[in-house]
């Protein structure tokens, strides 16, 4: 079954049922480096493997860069 | 000389922080940084590009076990999205240190301080240790250190500027006040503004362009460390009081006739 | 970096020259000529003290492996006192260096340039290394440089003031036209002084009361040291642009929405 | 030349505003405001001394016919009172003019612009016509004037200090996104201070300690009526561009020889 | 106030002294003339043009019975060059009085102030009214002065720079020492300069580019004419003590509870 | 019947009823020139003589004086 | 007999003898409103009727003009 | 036979004759620390021994003191 979903502001199609562990293990991003948020609130990471995703859901996966 | 600057608990001996952004590759930041002495580095936080997975995360290139971490808010236009960016940073990098950064107006990206107040009394509800960055204004110092900041840091001049301090009585007075740490941020331009900040009495200077946009950002990165060192013992040492003219430095005696 | 002061046909790792006067004891001269890591010291030349033989001579304290000797000729108000104190001066340290200074008005104690040109024409003659201390005027500076000096030292400000760089432009145009060393001599008060005239691109800063009327020489005398190294850096480096507003540091894309 | 500044559906010749406070007599006062040219006086609204029935009172003095009433909300600290003093200047002037001024502290009297920013909302709702001093901040400008401020008065320094414009650049920036008047309120010291702020292109200056507290109030009522006039004229004449050095002002061709 | 300026032996109620090159028309000359309130007005001497005999002269631009004329001697570079020029301006003008100017450098246009004392010993000899141009140095002026000229008239910054005062520290130990008038002599660029030269207690201010090459002359003439006498006025007037914060200007008495 | 009230800060007793219109009479103030708040309202001048005074009202009579 | 002299710089030819006051008016200058200088020299104005120019001199008229 | 000279610009009499060195040598001063100048001119160090003092000489004896 697909889910879609808003992966930082641009549509996500993914296989479902998935986890926020699913979706960075896809995207292979090592979740020690990045944060996560589900609709605008944090979801820690030691909880990303039983956070599940729903149709519709905004995800943004962020990370640090340089900045002053 | 045991002059150690204390910020939010921790002891460091470098009193110049500086800004990871803008360099022209990975390794002229870590020249750079490893140039300036500095002890604690600001970091942005942004989306994970999703196109482009070669490249290596700035975490590859920072020693952490030298570096403390300060993420920033920078970009964020409202207290809303400041502490949203905060609670992520304070995710990504596992400190609650922030920079908090609400700007008013993208063109001079002057802060806006009455959304840095309203962020400031949310974040530091959370627990966060906020270094708001903030206009030279006695008034909101006073407020971001009745709210919990552990800093106040008042601007030299905008962002990028360059135009070094440009209301030294501002800050004197802020400093006048400050039971908090006060870390000028943002506006230096030269090596003589950053020793200038600290000759002033502040307790560590802040910057990124003014290192990053020079002609050659390593060296200048040694010259700024230079530079806060000079200032901060010359505020140490006393300085000379200003005459209108003039008092000989050899003596009057013995000249010959 | 490999940035050598040449000097009257010597190199120098140092840009700051400083004076021996004024001074609480002889051991804190050593100990802040030591901590300002100079390697040129100026002198006076005065009547020995027949009363009092006890006293040890300012030779006892310098090392001369380490410090160039530059006698002055402080005190002096005509170009023939200053001529008759730099023979007994070379005649006494058996070097031709010369500080050339005369005086024209024992209260500000600006320098009478007429009458430096006068003395700088007859000791270039009689084969002196001719520094002179000068007012910040262009059209002087260069008459010293067609003289034959092989430095120009303008003042920042009046001898003693530590006013700082009173007028940027007269030394920037000096800089312009010169083929000699600039060396910025007198009225600097602090660290942030110093930087900014190596900045402006000068050769060196002289100084003396800066360091020995602060509070705490040894540790104004390091200020010093780091602020000549940072402004010749900062210089090297080539600064950011002014510009009246700003330029972010963190990038602009990548934000949350 | 007919240039006249438009200030709340008014038209004035004058672009100096100037308090009524602090002159050592009321005929000093009347005086000093005759020998400024003003059209504007502030004034401050204070309990009735009950116990000294005698005095007369300021409205005796200021010829109404002459001078436009613009009441203060001076010695408020929070936005609550400010709008309390408003209201009762309201009543007792029968001008819905105020110059709203909220305190951030007393010792300095910088304003808080976050209550300044309350104030100005609630005045702004209840039909006031609100002239808000503020600090020098661009962001701080631009919410008053889109919360309807019929102008905006950045402090050129703190009150009373007689500093001068300390940060030009601030004031530029305000100018550059202004589309309300900017009066430049509180700081000035000397007619040179004026002239500068009308030549940075503000619209009016502010003023009350500079004349009052000057040796000669009226005389110096009588400088800076000259200086804003002066500044505003050199504003608009467009000044020469800067430049390092010279150009001959003397035509070079035709010299003897 | 009867405020005069006396100048070799006449008194003047301007303080103003304006030149007349660079105007673009004869008839814009005579018009910021009026509006300047000048009495004394600047000329230079130069070759009659033999080719070009259509054209009228300055004279007959000029009304003699209102403005009392100074000859320079701009494009001079020796003292001899000066002397013969300043020999020819009091044939062609009938005028002993005479701006002695020798220029030591084209591109700056820097007073060679040896040159111009030995042409001030020279003319004081020969009868003249001798007001030179020279550089801010107090020692320069005091020997003008004791060569028995007329007035000194120290630099504010280089000639047609429009700098302002580059060293008001120089300015007033000049003042301090002078006892003939000081007349601010070049380097004016808007009116806010005039006005703190004026401040500084200098006699008058000379200028010529700042008005001739301002975008509307005629209103720039009228700007330093307010300029001059604000400044004036705030010198005389006494100005209130510079703090670094604030002095309230409204009563603290009497507030609403 | 006494009235105590709170007069720019001070006690102060009068006879009652009273109206404002009738406190400022009492102090020769003319309503032209002063303002008048009571319990923090403002009472506009043409409401003066119709409001009255209650015991404990807190009173302020304020007007211009010179300010900056 | 013709006369060159050094006018202004230039070389100049007029028919001799001749007087400075003679050469001024020749070129329509009136004596008035310059000053002549005549081998370094000075002619004053009530002179230069008396001065004859002579084969070779240098001669300088001069007036005032705009300078600051 | 005494001599009296003027010794750093106050009078001073020893025994003649006497050499500049011998001055030098009784003021318990060793030369090479010092320049000395006789009658205004400096006498350099390898002529101390040799220049005799006369009566009425005006000697400078001078050293490197600290100075800016």
């Amino acid at each position: 079954m697909a889910l879609t979903i808003t992966l930082n502001g641009e549509p996500y199609t993914l296989e479902g049922p998935a986890t926020l562990a699913a979706l960075l293990e896809r995207l292979e991003i090592h979740p020690q480096t990045v944060a996560v948020e589900l609709n605008q609130d944090i979801v820690r990471r030691d909880r990303l493997a039983e956070t599940p995703l729903a149709e519709g859901d905004r995800v943004e996966v962020v990370r640090m860069i340089g900045g002053g | 000389m045991n002059d150690t600057f204390r910020l939010a608990g921790r002891e460091y001996r470098s009193r110049l922080i500086v800004g990871t952004g803008k360099y022209a590759t990975m390794e002229q930041m870590v020249e750079a940084l490893d140039a300036s002495g500095t002890e604690i580095v600001t970091v942005a936080i942004r989306r994970v590009n999703l196109a482009d997975r070669s490249r290596k995360s700035l975490l590859d290139y920072l020693d952490l076990s030298r570096y403390t971490l300060l993420p920033n808010t920078a970009g964020c236009y409202t207290a809303e999205e400041a502490v949203r960016v905060a609670r992520l940073a304070r995710e990504a990098t596992g400190s609650s240190l922030v920079k908090l950064e609400v700007i008013g107006d993208q063109r001079t990206l002057f802060p806006d301080n009455e959304q840095t107040l309203v962020a400031a009394r949310q974040l530091v509800q959370e627990g966060f240790t906020v270094l708001p960055y903030c206009i030279d204004d006695p008034i909101v110092c006073r407020k971001l250190e009745e709210i919990g900041c552990a800093a106040v840091m008042p601007l030299a001049a905008p962002i990028g500027s360059g135009l070094g301090i440009r209301n030294p009585h501002n800050i004197r007075i802020i400093l006048e006040f400050a039971k908090v740490p006060v870390i000028v941020d943002a506006g230096v331009g030269q090596a003589s503004d950053a020793a200038y900040a600290m000759e002033l009495g502040v307790d560590a200077v802040l910057m990124n362009t003014a290192i990053a946009g020079a002609k050659e950002p390593v060296l200048m990165a040694e010259a700024m460390k230079a530079a806060v060192e000079a200032g901060r013992k010359s505020f140490l040492a006393g300085r000379i009081p200003r005459k209108l003219y003039a008092q000989a430095s050899s003596p009057i005696e013995g000249m010959i006739e």
